[in-house]
C-alpha cells in the first residue's frame, strides 16, 4: 500500500494541485460529453417526433 | 404645401464617367401620381432614381421634397421615402423575419411582427420563414425585398426594376400592391421592361435616353 | 452491393443500440482496474515522486487524439470513395471526441510539466504536434460549422481530413527535427521517466479504457445523426412511433 | 436614435452569431500566429519571454485587422448598406455603432485568450494582467480606426487601398504603447506612462475617427 | 489543354493587373509585419538578427494567405466559376493554373521584398541568399495547399479566417525547413538538410493538393 | 444515335435541404427543339437547371446526353453544353471584349476578335466595348454575359431566364437569336416569366412544381 494516509494520498507528495487537477478536469470533460450527447440525442428525438406530427396534420 | 408637387426635379443633368446620360430634365410627381421611367438598357434610369434618393449627385439641377432641396432636408426625406435597387439589400445569413426586423430597426422604427409575418405571408414565403436567405430562389429574395418595402410605408417608392425574378402571380400582386399605395395618397417612381397593368392610376411616363419604348398596356 | 448493407444505417442504428452499453461498462470497469492500479499499486517514481501518475490519462488521451483522427480520415476516404452515408457519419460522430482527447493531453501535459521543468508550457516537438493536431481538428469542426449543407459538409470535413492525415507524420518528424535543432530548449520529454513494468500496465488499461469509450461516445453520437439524416424512411418513423 | 444604435448592434451581433464558425476562427487566428512565431523563431524560453509581448499585440493586430475588412463590405455587397445611409439617422451613429459591435465580437474575446497565450510565451503574472490592460484600451482603437480604414477601401478599388495604406501606419502608435507597457513591466521600469498615453489615444480616436468614417461612407457609396 | 492553364494563367494575372491595390496590399502587409516587429519587440541588433529568419517567414505565409481566400471567391461569386468548371477540360488543371497564377502574383514579389527586410533584421549576406531560396521553394507550397482551403471554404461566410485555421497547420513543416534552412546558416550547421526537405515537400503537395482542391471545387459548387 | 433525343432525363428527383422539390421527372429534347420549363418563385426550376449541366448531383434518377449518362461523358457533354444561370458570370474588371477572349479560352477553344466584336455590337454594345463592366447597367452586363453564350456557339443552351434585366428590343433580339438556333439544329432549356414569343417553334413546356401557369404566347 502506497499510502500513509488519506490526506498524504490527497496531497500527493506536494503535487496534489497538478495531480488532482489533470484528474478532475479529465473526469469534468468526460462528464460534460456524455451529459451533452445524452441531452442532444432526447433532443433529437423529441424533435424529430414534433416534425413528424406536424407532417402528418 | 401643394400637395400635387411633393417630388419635383429642376434642370437635372447626370454624367457617368465621360458620357452625359441626360440633362434639362423636369418633372414633379405629386401624391397618389406614379412616375414609370422608361428607357432601354443602360440609357440612365438606375443612375436616375439613385439621383432622387440622395446617394449620388447630380451634375447639375436640383431635387425638391415638399419644396426643399433633399440635401437640406435629408432626414425628413429619408424618413418618407424607400429605395429599391437592382440589388435586394437582403442578408443571406438571416431568416425573412430577421431581415424585416432589422430594415425596420434601421429605419428606426420599432418593429410589428405579425404585421411582417403577415406581409411576408401575404407575399407567398409562408414555408420560407425560419430558411436562411441564402437558400432562398431569387424570386423569393426579391420578394423577401419587396415585403421589407411593404412594411416600412413610406410615402415614396423608388423602385427600379421591381418586377425582376418575379413569376406572373408575383407581377400581379405587385400592381395591386402599387395601386393600393397610391390610391392611398402614397407615390411611386419606378423603372421596368415588363408589361405593367396600372389602370385606374395616375401614371406619368418619362423616356430617358434615346431609344424609343413601344407603348406598353 | 453488400457493402451497401453493410453499411446500411438501419442496420448499424440497431447493432450499435446493442453494443454501447459493453462498451460503456467495460471502459468503467478497465478505468476502475487502471486507477487503482495506477494509484495504489504503481510504486513511487524516483526522480518525479508522485507527480507522474498523471502518465496515466496524459499518455492514453494523447494516443486517442492522435489515433482517433487517423480514424477519421480511414471513413472519409471510405465515404468518398463508395459513397456510403454511414461513414461519413462516423467521420463526424468521432471529431469531437478526439478533439476532447487531444484537448486533456494538453491539459496534463501543461499540468505535468508545471513541477517537472517549472513552466507550464515548452515547446517540446510533442507538445508542438498536439496542438497543432488540435487545431486540425477545431479546422474541421469550424469547417461543418460554417457549411449547412449536410452533403457538402461531409464531403468537404472528409477532404480535409484525409490531407490532414497525410500531413500529421510530416509535422510530427519537421517539429522533431525543428526542437533538435535548437539546443536551447530547456527540456526534452526524451528522457521520460523510465517506466515500471506496472506503471505501463497500468497506462495501458487506461489506454483501453479510453478506446473502449470512444467507442461507446462515437456509437452514441452516430444514432442521433442517423435518425436526423434518415427521418424520412419509414424505420426511423417506426422507432420514433414508440 | 437610441434605439437606431441598439439596432445596429443588436443586428451585427445577430449575425455574427449566425457565423459563430466565423467568429471562433478570428480568435483562433490570433491563437496561431501567436503559436506559429516559436515555430519560426525557435523555443528558447528565455527569448521567447522577451518577444512575447511584441509577438502577441502584433498577433492581436493583424487578428483584428482582418476582420475589419468585412466590417461594410459585406453590407454594401447585397445592398443593406444603401438602406441604411438611406435611413433618417445620422450616419455617424451607424459607423460608431458597427465599430462598437466589431470590438464586441472581435476585440473581447482576444482580452480572453490572451493570457493564454501569454502562458506559452511563459510571461510572469504580472506581465499578462498588464498586457490584458493593454489589449482593453488597444483594441478599441483598432475597431475605430479600422471603420475609417473600412469606409474609405469600400468599393473603390486601386484607390481606396492607397488609404487603406495611410490608415494602417496609424495603428503603430497603438502598438507602440502597448507592448511597451508590457515590456516596460518586464524591464521593471513600470507600464503607467505607456497605459495613459494609450488611453489618450483611445479618447482621441474615439473623438475624431466616426465622423471621418461617416464621410468616407458617403464617398465611397457616391 | 496547355491552352486551358495558359487561358487561365492570363486570365487571373490580368485581373490582378486591373486591381493593382490589393496585389500592393499583399505586398504591404508583408513590410508591415515585418517592420511592426521591433517596433514591438525592442531594437537591440543581435535579438533582431536571432528572431529575424522566423519573422520573415512567418510575415511571407501571413501575406500570402490574406489574398489566398479570395482565389476562387469573387469568380464563385460573379458566377464565372461555374462556366469554368463546365468547361470541357479536367478541373485539376483549373486549380492548378489558379494556384500557379496566385503564386506568381503573390508569391514572387515576396521574394523580391524578402533581401530588403532581411537587412532591416541585419541578416548577413549569406543568410538572405538562403532565405531566398527557402522562400522560393516555400511560397508554392501555400499556394497549392491554400487552393484546397479556397475550394472547401468557398462561398462560407469568413472564409478568409476559417481558411487559414484549416491551412496554417498543414503548412507548419515548410515554415519549420524554411525558417531553420536560415537558422542552420546562422547556426553554422548548414542549410543543405532543410532545403532538400523543403523541397521534398513542395514535390509531394504538388502530387496530392490539387487533386484534393479539384474535388473540394466540385463538392462546394454543388 | 437517335437524333431526335439528345437529351434525356430519366426519373429525376431533386431535394434542397430538407424539401424535396420534384420527383419521377422524365423528358426528352432533341435536336431543333426547345423545353421551356415554368414554375412560380421557389418550384425548382434553377434547381433543375443545376442538375442537366452536372453542377449538382441529383436525389436519383439519370441525366443522359447522346444516350450516356452525363457523369460518364462530362468532357463531350460540357464541350457540347453552355450554361447561363441568374448571376452573369461577367468579370467586372475586364471589359467586355476580354470578358469574351477568356470565357473562349476557359472552354479551351481559341478567340476570334472581330466575330466577338460583331456579336457585342449587334446586341447593342458598341459604345461600351472600352469600359469596364462595373460600370455597365444592370441590362447591359446581362447582354455581355447573353454575347458570350452566342460566341460559344454549343449545341445545347441552358439559360437561367436570360431576359432578366433585358428591354423590349433586347427581348425581342433573343428570341430572333433563339429561333436561329434552333432552327440550325440546336436545342435550348430555358425558364423565364416573362411572355416569349417564340411561334414556328417546336416548343415543349414543362411544369415544375405544383403552382399553375397561365398560358403564354
Ligand atoms: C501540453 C503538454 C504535453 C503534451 C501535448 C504531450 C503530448 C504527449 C503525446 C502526444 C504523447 C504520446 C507520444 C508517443 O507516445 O509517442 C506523450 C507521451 C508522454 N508524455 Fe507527454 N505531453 C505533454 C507534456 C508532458 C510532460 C510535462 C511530461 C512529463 C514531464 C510528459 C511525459 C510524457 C510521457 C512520459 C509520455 C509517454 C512516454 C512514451 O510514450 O514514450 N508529457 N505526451
Ligand atoms: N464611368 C463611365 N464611363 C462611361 N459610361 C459610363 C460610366 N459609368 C456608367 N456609364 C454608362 O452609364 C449608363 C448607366 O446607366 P444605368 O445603369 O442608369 O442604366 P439603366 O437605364 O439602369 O439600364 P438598365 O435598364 O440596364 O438597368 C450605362 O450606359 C453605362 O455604360
Ligand atoms: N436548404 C434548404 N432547405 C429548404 N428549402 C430549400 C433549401 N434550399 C433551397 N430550398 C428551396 O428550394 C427552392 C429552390 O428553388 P429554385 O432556386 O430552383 O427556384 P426557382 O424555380 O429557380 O425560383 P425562381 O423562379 O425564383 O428562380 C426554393 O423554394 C427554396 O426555398
Ligand atoms: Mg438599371
Ligand atoms: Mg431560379
Amino acid at each position: 500500500m502506497e499510502w500513509a494516509s488519506w490526506s498524504d494520498f490527497w496531497d500527493m507528495g506536494g503535487y496534489g494541485l497538478y495531480v488532482w487537477g489533470s484528474y478532475a478536469v479529465t473526469a469534468a470533460c468526460i462528464l460534460i460529453e456524455v451529459i451533452l450527447l445524452r441531452r442532444s440525442a432526447f433532443q433529437t428525438r423529441r424533435r424529430l417526433k414534433r416534425m413528424q406530427q406536424w407532417e402528418e396534420t | 404645401m401643394p400637395d400635387d408637387a411633393l417630388l419635383s426635379v429642376h434642370d437635372l443633368a447626370c454624367a457617368r464617367g465621360e458620357r452625359l446620360l441626360f440633362k434639362d430634365m423636369n418633372f414633379s410627381v405629386g401624391a397618389g401620381e406614379m412616375l414609370l421611367v422608361q428607357g432601354g438598357n443602360g440609357q440612365g434610369k438606375t443612375s436616375l432614381l439613385r439621383l432622387l434618393t440622395g446617394l449620388a449627385r447630380p451634375e447639375a439641377g436640383e431635387i425638391r421634397w415638399r419644396g426643399e432641396p433633399i440635401r437640406q432636408c435629408r432626414d425628413l426625406f429619408h424618413a418618407e421615402m424607400i429605395y429599391l435597387g437592382h440589388a435586394n439589400g437582403v442578408k443571406d445569413d438571416l431568416d425573412p423575419i430577421e431581415n424585416l426586423r432589422f430594415a425596420e430597426g434601421l429605419q428606426g422604427r420599432a418593429f410589428e411582427r405579425e404585421r411582417a409575418i403577415d406581409l411576408l405571408q401575404g407575399l407567398g414565403l409562408a414555408r420560407c420563414l425560419d430558411l436562411p436567405c441564402r437558400v432562398l430562389s431569387f424570386g423569393q429574395r426579391r420578394r423577401v425585398a419587396l415585403s421589407a418595402l411593404l412594411l416600412a410605408d413610406a410615402k415614396l417608392w423608388i423602385l427600379d426594376e421591381p418586377l425582376t425574378g418575379l413569376d406572373v402571380h408575383a407581377v400581379a400582386l405587385m400592381e395591386g400592391l402599387i395601386r393600393d399605395h397610391l390610391a392611398s395618397g402614397g407615390m411611386a417612381v419606378a423603372t421596368t421592361h415588363q408589361a405593367l397593368n396600372l389602370e385606374g392610376v395616375r401614371v406619368q411616363r418619362l423616356l430617358v435616353g434615346n431609344v424609343a419604348i413601344p407603348e406598353m398596356a | 452491393m453488400n457493402l451497401y448493407t453493410y453499411a446500411a444505417p438501419a442496420h448499424f442504428y440497431q447493432l450499435a443500440g446493442r453494443l454501447i452499453p459493453w462498451f460503456a461498462w467495460s471502459a468503467g470497469i478497465l478505468a476502475v482496474a487502471g486507477l487503482y492500479i495506477g494509484f495504489f499499486v504503481a510504486p513511487t517514481d524516483f526522480q518525479q515522486s508522485e507527480a507522474y501518475r498523471v502518465i496515466f490519462i496524459h499518455v492514453p488521451a494523447a494516443w486517442m487524439g492522435m489515433f482517433i483522427y487517423l480514424v477519421m480520415a480511414f471513413w472519409g476516404a471510405i465515404g468518398l470513395a463508395f459513397n456510403t452515408r454511414l461513414s461519413f457519419m462516423m467521420v463526424r460522430a468521432l471529431a469531437p471526441t478526439g478533439a476532447l482527447f487531444t484537448f486533456i493531453a494538453l491539459w496534463t501535459g501543461a499540468l505535468w510539466g508545471k513541477p517537472m521543468w517549472g513552466a507550464w508550457w515548452v515547446w517540446d516537438a510533442r507538445l508542438t504536434s498536439t496542438l497543432l493536431l488540435l487545431f486540425l481538428y477545431v479546422g474541421i469542426m469550424a469547417l461543418w460549422a460554417a457549411i449547412d449543407d449536410v452533403k457538402r459538409g461531409d464531403r468537404a470535413g472528409a477532404l480535409l481530413a484525409l490531407i490532414g492525415s497525410i500531413n500529421v507524420p510530416i509535422i510530427y518528424f519537421s517539429v522533431q527535427w525543428w526542437n533538435t535543432l535548437h539546443q536551447g530548449a530547456s527540456v526534452s520529454l526524451t528522457k521520460a521517466p523510465s517506466m515500471a513494468t506496472i506503471m505501463l500496465v497500468g497506462m495501458l488499461i487506461m489506454a483501453f479504457a479510453a478506446w473502449f469509450y470512444s467507442i461507446a461516445v462515437a456509437f452514441a453520437r452516430a444514432r442521433s445523426i442517423i435518425l436526423e439524416r434518415e427521418r424520412q424512411t419509414e424505420w426511423v418513423k417506426q422507432i420514433l412511433e414508440n | 436614435m437610441g434605439r437606431f444604435l441598439l439596432a445596429v448592434l443588436r443586428r451585427d451581433l445577430t449575425l455574427a452569431a449566425r457565423r459563430r464558425g466565423d467568429w471562433l476562427i478570428a480568435q483562433f487566428f490570433f491563437v496561431m500566429v501567436a503559436s506559429l512565431f516559436p515555430l519560426g523563431v525557435g523555443p528558447e524560453p528565455n527569448m521567447l519571454a522577451r518577444i512575447g509581448p511584441g509577438v502577441l499585440w502584433v498577433a492581436a493586430t493583424l487578428a483584428s485587422l482582418l476582420s475589419l475588412s468585412r466590417l461594410f463590405a459585406d453590407d454594401h455587397h447585397d445592398g443593406s448598406l444603401e438602406h441604411m445611409v438611406l435611413s433618417p439617422e445620422p450616419t455617424v451613429l451607424l459607423v460608431l455603432g458597427k465599430s462598437l459591435a466589431h470590438w464586441l465580437i472581435y476585440g473581447i474575446p482576444l482580452l480572453l485568450i490572451a493570457p493564454v497565450l501569454g502562458i506559452q510565451f511563459n510571461l510572469s503574472w504580472e506581465a499578462i494582467l498588464i498586457l490584458e490592460f493593454s489589449l482593453l484600451l488597444g483594441t478599441p482603437i483598432l475597431s475605430l480606426l479600422g471603420g475609417v480604414g473600412a469606409a474609405l477601401t469600400l468599393g473603390l478599388r486601386g484607390g481606396g487601398v492607397l488609404l487603406t495604406l495611410l490608415i494602417l501606419p496609424l495603428y503603430v502608435p497603438a502598438l507602440i504603447f502597448g507592448a511597451g507597457a508590457v515590456d516596460g513591466v518586464l524591464a521593471g521600469t513600470g507600464a503607467e506612462a505607456h497605459l495613459s498615453l494609450l488611453g489618450a489615444f483611445l479618447i482621441l480616436t474615439l473623438l475624431i475617427a466616426p465622423w471621418i468614417a461617416a464621410a468616407a461612407l458617403r464617398v465611397s457609396l457616391e
